[in-house]
């Protein structure tokens, strides 16, 4: 563990009745890194995300974010710390509106208190103003999350990721259902963000993977299988095997 | 007063006031009605005792239409449903007096629904008549009490179980629901039998929840307290829903009344209507009136009574001949009266005479309770009640009783 | 008052002729005037007769307990059999005309089941002896000694010979002679009875010289009692544990495994409670009547399970996915369904008897006494149990419904008419509590607000059990009825309850799936 | 859940506060025109008045469990406990106020603690003679309940139906507890009998019009308290806890302390309701925590329409006075009428009146 890694999982293992989620899963992310991870399904991508930010408590190993282990904090104080995640399915609120929706997400106090006593000041509304741009979706800012199309509310739960300012930000599956032009905008707009943070994006579109040009990890039952660049990885026979079939 | 004008007032006053109204029929000024208010429970919990005194009401309303009215108007029945809500208790009662301006109302079960009213009728100087048995420590100028007060029932019933007929009773088991009746009746009983020389060790004092519904381990328990040697008797003050599986589980674990009488006061013909009478025969129940007491205004007033329902098998209770001896004081008072302004007639109620039901004439005393005969009667197979003993002259009610130490020390 | 004095009177006039030394009294005939006078002289005259060994006593008592001994206004007697009325002295035939039952009351009958024992305990007729055996044991009167010796040398009946010794013992307690009552002492103290153990301390208390031998005896019995209490208390548990079983059962099919809150889940309950009062109505009179309350389960089955079908396919179903309105709209179905049937049947009780076999107690060996019912209780609670298991494991049915609770769109694909399946579940689920509501007949109100009562245990059951698992469902129920009654003694009910309902709060709060949580990735979702 | 907000487009706004004030304004004429003469075609009888005065609580209730409910998706089925704990504060506060009115005329215990025998007044009645005590108790209490309930359910994350089933046995077993005489607060027959409060006779027409603005004032305070939550960025939370909670938490809102927060607001209010609810009934006994009230003034809050203030205030008047007129009109079918109603709305109106409203606004 280098003093930059920002991510640390040792030894992680996720055991649901008898079945291993995380088989023994090692994982490092350093400080600012863009990491694609791809994986056959159920390789346990997502259940992976679910023990970094909280979701699932691992049955054992070490799961650290700089110093803290994660495993003693809740979903909230994990992301209060500066991790960001993204779902698979994007879900944003519905009974709000998009500029609503970003405001939530904004880095600001978060207690109660906070939250009734906060008003809107200048910074803040510039801040969700430029991410409405970065998102492309300025011109709904007023209109219902639930009208938005499936695309639109990707990028809408993007802008909230922003938002939230993290340090670490887990994106799962981002350009599902996005057209092509969406796709490489998406790219572009990850491979901006690492460099002062770090971006682990789980995908399964491996031209969006080529796309981001980045270290890439195979995960397959549990386990890391490959790591490397995507060509290296493509070319593992290992990795071959698990995507073509035995 | 017409509907339209409470209505259009109703939409000036605002949200949903409109909807309160009651519908009320037009009334004229030349010959109105009397109007006869009953509070009721039609629904909840206290339906399943209530709704039969809401007949009797308007049985006695419909027989003395039938000869004429009083002072020459029509009698009618307000009708409400305060749904065993003792809030709404109060809510329609104060409806009742203000909105549909009854001269009367005949209602009330539960002490706490009494209670909930009775501040309103103060306040606005209403009539009410209340047919059931109770604790006592309470009069109010403007209730009447038609039931028995607590030495009109629970110390003839416990002097029965003490002598020679009732057993000769040693130890007597107090079981109860947990609300006030109870705890003041066996407060009072409690203080009764140290009176009489009982040790503490000697009487067993037992709460139970309202509609409680599995008595094993009380019943076991009365069991246990009655294998000590000496004649044990059980006094029951449990409350109406919870009597059905307390005396099936009575019946079931063998207690026989020749071992261990099981003496009640709040058991009358309806409540055993819902029980296999057989596994009970011979416990005990102290009224002031069993339908099966024989007597001419008895007999009236069970044919008029089942051709009212139209069922020949319906029965009687004590608190239904409770409300019919009130609404014929209350009718002999407005007639004495001439009117029916509450202040007239209740001067004109105290010392009213009413051959009752029970065979013997009673009486409004000044303290708004009635003297009443005392009746004790054993369960019988076919539901109805064996009389065994009854007091040979009517008994005057003691609202305050003397059992009660604080009673020395009451504001009069 | 006026009755009082007409059967006064009279008693007087018998009185001065009863002693008018017109020819020589027997026993029998000088009781007999008792038996016109009061109940403490009814008493008295039956007691003599029980002793008096005339063979015309018995018949006669039979007529008084029976409520067939008349009596004149001047007095006489008379006994009513099936074949006409007879005087009770000179035995000739006779009109009833005016005559009026001789009534009986607790006192009365206390002798007449003494005197009748005294007098039966010859009889041929084993019943009839064991009855006895049982009255005079209550009696207990040093009279009885020799008769009872002189049954016991001649019983074979071995559970007769046991109450016969027990009776025997007890009536050597009432000997004037020390040695007689220890003999009884002696053979009491090997009885767990609680009688008996009143029967010591009554001694005790009249006969202050034997009290340390009592107090062994005593001691020795309440040691044995102790045990038993312990073991009834945990009957007492399993028979309020089967109970809410049952309440919750069907609970657990329409909760537990279609997730429907159905707050009207009680007043299925006592729809079941009402199909029983009808069925035994219907069978009343006709040779169907000892068998209306097994007839009663099908029905009540199929009457809740109407309704529960109607329920789903007319409202539940529009509503599925958002349990929480399905509450309050059930809520409101629960409040029709009460009214409904209070103004059909009226607001009052019903009576729905208890046939012979569920009633009384049941010995086992030991001298432990079950209460009949609750045995019974208990046996349809786990045969219900049986049942549902059975058709959610065993039949199609079952597997259509496991099928459809799992992957609807998948079920629908492979041919499964998932609208069906779920009027099905839920008629089913309805049904079970209809079934409960035939066990409830037996021990509590059957009245409109019958499953009031029931519908926030049934949650809490299904709840702490684990929604959607059985076993969870049998052993919550069975553990809240056991700790509720363990706690009854010392807390009382109320707090009992109190005490119960705050603990599994807290359980629930700890673990939010119940003691049998289905675990995994199904559960998270 | 399914998002059912209704968000009114700007000039219906307008309109709304419009409608507002003016409701506000002619509940307020209430007890006014309740002065003039009898025989003035706009006299309003004292019954209206009161039972004006009852729904206005009873709209403050449903304004506390819309708050969690419409807004926060809390479904709590006990909110008729903390109604009834604030009650009973005022009710204590009553009863201390009789003093040697009572029957018995002891100079400090209530009537029914006399005839039951207590000897002193428990250590929990002491303070209560006190009307600032009182009153905050009857707000400090509920709150404290709610707190402690809440942070037990929402720390182990019970949601949805669990939470409305733990909530009721909450509300059941105070009901048994309360019903307990032993408890020292009146068992079965509670409090009744209340003589005066703050120096005024209860039974008078003043103290009758006191009490009903002191309740319409209290609304007005709780709408303001609960629009001001509802519009602020924690009512945007809310909403979103209430769609989405395990996405709120990912963005890294305690969403236990907001629940928390808002569960413990919400029963200050009742609370609040309870007390302002008691002196005008005139009672107060275990009875008001029974289940099925709780369930009721959810009802109320359905059939107004969930997840608006005005949807709230408008179904808790608007079921109370069907109530009270059925219950007059159709004694014996009204139950019918009622359960009617509650099946009715739920299949068919899912946001409630204000639904129906609202729709044919934006049309």
């Amino acid at each position: 563990m280098t003093s930059h890694t920002i991510l640390y999982l040792d030894d992680v293992s996720v055991v649901f009745d008898g079945f291993r989620a995380l088989n023994n899963l090692s994982l490092f992310v350093d400080q600012g890194e863009l990491r694609a991870i791809i994986g056959p399904n159920g390789a346990g991508k997502t259940t992976m995300m679910d023990v970094i930010t909280g979701k699932t408590r691992p049955t054992g190993g070490t799961v650290k974010f700089r110093d803290t282990d994660l495993t003693l904090l809740d979903e909230a104080a994990i992301a209060t710390m500066g991790i960001g995640r993204k779902f698979q399915k994007p879900t944003v609120f519905d009974a709000l509106t998009v500029f609503e929706n970003l405001e939530l997400a904004l880095k600001a106090p978060r207690g109660p208190m906070a939250c009734l006593r906060w008003v809107l000041a200048g910074e803040a509304r510039r801040r969700i103003e430029e991410t409405l741009e970065e998102i492309g979706l300025t011109a709904r800012a007023q209109d219902r999350a639930a009208i938005l199309s499936h695309g639109q509310r990707q990028w809408l739960e993007i802008g909230m990721l922003l938002m939230q300012d993290p340090e670490l930000l887990l994106v799962d599956e981002p350009v599902a259902g996005m057209t092509d032009q969406e796709t490489e905008h998406t790219a572009a707009l990850l491979r901006r963000i690492a460099g002062t943070r770090s971006v682990v994006v789980v995908e399964h579109d491996l031209e969006f993977v080529r796309a981001l040009d980045c270290k890439v990890t195979v995960m397959c039952e549990g386990s890391v299988l490959s790591e490397g660049t995507i060509d290296q990885v493509q070319h593992d026979p290992r990795v071959i095997e698990v995507y073509l079939g035995r | 007063m017409t509907n339209f004008t409470l209505t259009r007032r109703g939409a000036i006053a605002g949200l949903g006031a409109a909807l309160a109204m009651p519908a009320i029929r037009p009334s004229f000024a030349q010959g109105a009605p009397i109007k006869v208010g009953v509070l009721h429970s039609l629904s909840g919990t206290m339906a399943i005792s209530e709704t039969a005194l809401r007949d009797t009401v308007l049985m006695m309303v419909q027989d003395l239409n039938s000869k004429g009215g009083l002072l020459g108007r029509r009698v009618e029945a307000v009708v409400v449903d305060p749904a065993s809500n003792w809030p709404l208790f109060a809510e329609k009662a104060r409806e009742l007096l203000q909105v549909a301006k009854v001269d009367v109302t005949f209602g009330c079960w539960t002490s706490v629904s009494r209670k909930s009213v009775l501040p309103v009728f103060e306040e606005l100087n209403g009539l009410l008549f209340y047919p059931v048995q109770y604790e006592g420590e309470e009069q109010s100028r403007n209730i009447f009490y038609t039931g028995a007060a607590p030495n009109q029932q629970a110390i003839p019933a416990l002097d029965y179980l003490l002598g020679a007929d009732g057993g000769n009773a040693k130890r007597i088991a107090l079981l109860g629901t947990d609300y006030v009746y109870p705890r003041t009746t066996n407060r009072i009983l409690r203080n009764y039998l140290l009176s009489k020389g009982f040790t503490a060790d000697d009487i067993m004092e037992e709460y139970t929840p309202f509609g409680h519904s599995d008595w094993q381990g009380i019943v076991s328990q009365v069991k246990r307290f009655a294998s000590a040697g000496k004649k044990t008797a059980i006094v029951s003050t449990i409350n109406g829903d919870a009597n059905v599986p307390f005396y099936r589980e009575l019946g079931n674990q063998g207690i026989k009344a020749e071992d261990i009488p099981c003496v009640a006061f709040s058991v009358g013909e309806e409540e055993l209507a819902g029980i296999d009478t057989r596994p009970l025969v011979g416990h005990l129940a102290a009224w002031n009136y069993f339908m099966s007491v024989k007597s001419q205004v008895n007999d009236q007033f069970l044919a008029m009574w089942q051709a009212y329902i139209k069922n020949p098998r319906r029965v009687t209770n004590d608190p239904m001949e409770a409300t019919y001896t009130g609404f014929k004081m209350w009718a002999q008072a407005v007639q004495k009266a001439g009117s029916t302004k509450v202040d007239d007639v209740r001067a004109a109620v105290i010392g009213q005479k009413v051959a009752a039901p029970s065979g013997y004439i009673e009486e409004m005393l000044p303290n708004h309770h009635l003297s009443k005969p005392v009746m004790i009667g054993e369960v019988q197979a076919n539901g109805q009640f064996n009389i065994v003993y009854k007091t040979p002259a009517v008994v005057a009610a003691e609202n305050w009783s003397p059992y009660i130490p604080e009673n020395a020390n009451r504001r009069r | 008052m006026k009755r009082h004095l007409s059967g006064f009177l009279p008693f007087l006039l018998l009185c001065c002729l009863a002693f008018a030394p017109a020819r020589a009294q027997d026993a029998f005939t000088t009781a007999l005037p008792g038996l016109a006078g009061s109940f403490g002289q009814i008493a008295e005259a039956v007691e003599k007769l029980g002793t008096s060994a005339d063979p015309r006593a018995l018949p006669l008592l039979q007529a008084l307990q029976d409520g067939r001994l008349l009596k004149r206004e001047d007095g006489t007697l008379l006994i009513q059999t099936a074949a006409g009325t007879t005087e009770v002295l000179g035995g000739s035939a006779t009109e009833a005309g005016t005559a009026e039952a001789v009534r009986v009351n607790n006192r009365v009958r206390g002798a007449l089941r003494g005197a009748l024992g005294s007098l039966q305990i010859l009889s041929t007729d084993p019943d009839e002896r064991l009855k006895a055996a049982e009255a005079v044991f209550r009696s207990r009167s040093a009279d009885n000694i020799r008769p009872l010796e002189t049954a016991l040398s001649r019983e074979t009946v071995p559970a007769i010979r046991t109450q016969l010794e027990l009776s025997l013992a007890a009536s050597r307690l009432a000997s004037p002679d020390n040695a007689v009552r220890l003999q009884g002492v002696a053979a009491l103290a090997e009885v767990t009875d609680q009688n008996a153990r009143a029967l010591l301390l009554e001694t005790k208390a009249q006969v202050p010289d034997l009290a340390r031998q009592i107090d062994a005896a005593v001691a020795k019995i309440e040691g044995r009692l102790r045990v038993r209490q312990v073991v009834e208390t945990l009957f007492q548990g399993l028979s309020l544990g089967s109970v809410l079983l049952l309440a919750a059962l069907g609970l657990a099919v329409t909760f537990g495994v279609m997730g429907v809150i159905n707050m009207a889940h009680g007043e299925m309950v006592m729809l079941g409670a009402y199909a029983t009062y009808m069925v035994q109505e219907a069978c009343r009179g006709t040779f169907l009547a000892p068998v209306a309350l097994p007839l009663a389960i099908p029905a009540a089955f199929l009457l809740a399970a109407a309704v529960g079908a109607v329920l789903e396919r007319g409202l539940i179903r529009y509503l599925y996915g958002r349990p929480l309105e399905t509450l309050l709209m059930t809520f409101g179905v629960g409040m029709i369904l009460q009214q409904a049937v209070r103004l059909i049947f009226g607001a009052q009780n019903r009576e729905v008897t208890s046939p012979a076999w569920m009633q009384g107690v049941m010995t086992l060996p030991g001298g432990l006494q079950l209460t009949q019912n609750r045995v019974w209780i208990i046996v349809f609670g786990l045969l219900v149990l049986g049942l549902v298991v059975a058709a959610i494991r065993y039949t199609r049915f079952g597997l259509e419904m496991r099928a459809v609770v799992q992957n609807r769109r998948i079920a629908a694909t492979m041919g499964i008419r998932t609208g069906r399946v779920d009027a099905l579940t839920f008629a089913f689920g309805s049904g079970i509590a209809g079934m409960a509501g035939v066990a409830l007949s037996q021990i509590d109100n059957v009245s409109p607000n019958l499953g009031t009562g029931y519908i926030i245990d049934s949650f809490m059951v299904v709840v702490f059990g684990g929604v959607g698992s059985l076993a969870g469902t049998l052993v919550g129920a069975l553990m809240l009825g056991v700790v509720n009654k363990a706690m009854e003694p010392y807390a009382g009910a109320v707090l009992a309850k109190v005490v119960v309902l705050v603990g599994i709060m807290l359980f629930i709060q700890r673990r939010p799936r119940g003691m049998f949580a289905l675990k995994g990735r199904a559960a998270e979702a | 859940m399914s998002a059912t907000t209704v968000t009114l487009p700007a000039t219906p706004r307008v309109t709304l506060r419009l409608v507002l004030w003016g409701a506000v304004l002619a509940l307020a004429l209430i007890p006014l025109l309740n002065q003039l003469p009898e025989s003035s075609a706009l006299h309003v009888g004292d019954f209206i008045v009161s039972v004006t005065g009852k729904w206005i609580t009873y709209a403050i209730l449903a304004l506390a469990i819309d708050l969690a409910w419409g807004y926060t998706g809390i479904l709590s089925l006990g909110h008729g406990a903390f109604f009834a704990l604030g009650g009973y504060a005022m009710g204590m506060h009553l009863m201390r106020l009789i003093g040697p009115r009572g029957a018995y005329g002891h100079p400090v215990l209530p009537d029914f603690m006399v005839f039951l025998g207590y000897q002193e007044l428990p250590w929990y009645w002491l303070g209560f003679n006190f009307f600032p005590y009182a009153f905050l108790m009857a707000l400090f209490i509920p709150g404290l309940l709610a707190l402690i309930v809440g942070y037990l359910a929402f720390r182990s994350r019970i949601t949805g139906v669990y939470l409305s089933i733990l909530t009721q046995a909450l509300t059941y077993a105070l009901m048994l507890a309360f019903f307990r005489n032993d408890m020292g607060f009146g068992g079965n027959n509670g409090f009744t009998d209340f003589k005066e409060l703050l120096g005024m006779a209860l039974n008078t027409p003043l103290a009758r019009a006191m009490l009903f603005y002191a309740s319409l004032v209290a609304l007005v305070g709780s709408y303001w308290v609960c629009q001001r939550v509802s519009i602020s960025k924690l009512g945007r939370v809310l909403l979103a806890i209430r769609d989405a909670e395990s996405r709120v938490r990912f963005l890294g809102y305690s969403t236990t302390q907001v629940k928390l927060f808002v569960f413990v607001l919400s029963a200050v209010l009742a609370g609040l309701a309870g007390a302002l609810y008691v002196p005008q009934v005139g009672i107060i006994n275990p009875g008001e925590f029974s289940p099925g009230n709780s369930i009721e003034a959810v009802i109320w809050v359905a059939v107004g329409g969930r997840g608006t203030l005005i949807g709230a205030v408008l179904g808790a008047f608007s079921v109370n006075a069907l109530k009270t007129w059925l219950t007059t009109a159709a004694p014996d079918l009204w139950l019918f009428a009622l359960g009617g109603l509650f099946v009715a709305v739920t299949l068919f109106l899912p946001r409630g009146l204000v639904g129906l409203f609202s729709r044919k606004v934006q049309k």
